[in-house]
């Protein structure tokens, strides 16, 4: 089964994206790895693929979460913080 | 009081110490992030910060409760977070903490600081003169 | 640079810590010292500050000696000490401290304002509503 | 031998004291105790002798101290401090 998901993409993947975000379709439940690997792929972001980290709605996601997404989730694509 | 704010203005320290002035607390500590005009011998013309801005003020909240979590006798609580283009020498961040006796306002400031920095969905892209541009990250 | 001033006159954060600023600095330190409202159940209605000012000039000279020894990163450092009335609420005392990493400024404005209220003759009469008066000591 | 001084009061003392600042002649070589106690028992100062310090030419002296006064040295009595 796949559902709907914003993705929404910040700083240095914004610029490599060239959107701020985009509605794409995925697995609806799906490893960290798996999406993060479906996104670098897709949007040719190999280059920051090792700092990247994964939200779900707004809350960081841990490398060795299993993700179970409902249509309308926003996953955000961020790079290292720089804030302060 | 909490008073959590992001902003394309220029931040105004004495109006944000005077937010967390309270007559019932002796101390206001205050930390401010100014923008620096070089990095490795590059000249910095320009800096620019970018925000998600729902998750922000989110983290932003959650740091609030855990300074009152670990400091019960802080009172007033401001983070200004300036955003868009921001000149240098100019404040990107204004923390300010009352208490009635300042060792709390002092170590929740330290404390607050570097965990905006960790956990705040901000970033940071400077211009150089030489055209060249970096996103930048926290390290400290 | 160091900015010393003894005065009569209210205090601005922000002219004090634009004076600290600087291009090379990410970081500004701030210490507020403010009056406060009430003593051991006591209305405080005013408070006044007096000072032998040489010698307080001296020693405040001598802390900025021993913070330049300590934190050698340290860029400027204001001190200044309201004296007369105070109103409750404003600040009596407003010690920033810039330099070019965090950590510093932070370290070196505590060290700073526990080494004023230690060695620095200033002296503070808080009045009452019951129109009883107290000369202070500082504990901490 | 003796030499005039030049006493300055703060605070409490001054208040109880009722002026800024007096003249008055000293032995010139004299202990920190004993010029402590000349102070205290001329200007009645006996109700915050604990807690007073004695500086001398802007210096803080210590309890155990000998001093060799001169003609004009400037002797502050110092409360308890109060600021910040």
């Amino acid at each position: 089964m796949t559902t709907e998901v914003k993705l929404v993409f910040f700083a240095k993947a914004r610029e490599i994206v060239g959107k701020n975000h985009i509605i794409i379709e995925v697995n609806s439940t799906i490893s960290y790895k798996d999406l993060l690997k479906t996104v670098v792929d897709r949007f040719a972001l190999g280059d920051i693929e090792k700092s990247i980290i994964l939200c779900v709605n707004e809350e960081y996601c841990s490398a060795s979460d299993t993700l179970h997404l409902s249509k309308g989730d926003e996953i955000a694509i961020i790079p290292p913080l720089s804030g302060g | 009081m909490e008073f959590l704010k992001l902003t394309y203005d220029k931040l105004s320290v004495e109006a944000i110490s005077d937010l967390v002035a309270n007559p019932t607390c002796g101390a206001i500590s205050i930390f401010i992030g100014t923008t620096r005009d070089s990095f490795e011998g590059k000249t910095v013309v320009n800096l620019e910060y970018e925000v998600y801005e729902t998750m922000a003020i989110k983290s932003l909240k959650a740091i609030c409760s855990e300074i009152r979590n670990q400091w019960p006798n802080v009172c007033n609580i401001a983070i200004y977070h300036r955003l868009g283009v921001v000149p240098v020498k100019e404040a990107s961040i204004v923390i300010a903490i009352s208490s009635p006796h300042r060792g709390d306002a002092m170590s929740a400031v330290q404390w607050c600081i570097d965990n905006v920095k960790k956990s705040v969905p901000i970033w940071k892209k400077e211009i150089y003169t030489d055209e060249t541009e970096s996103w930048k990250e926290n390290k400290e």
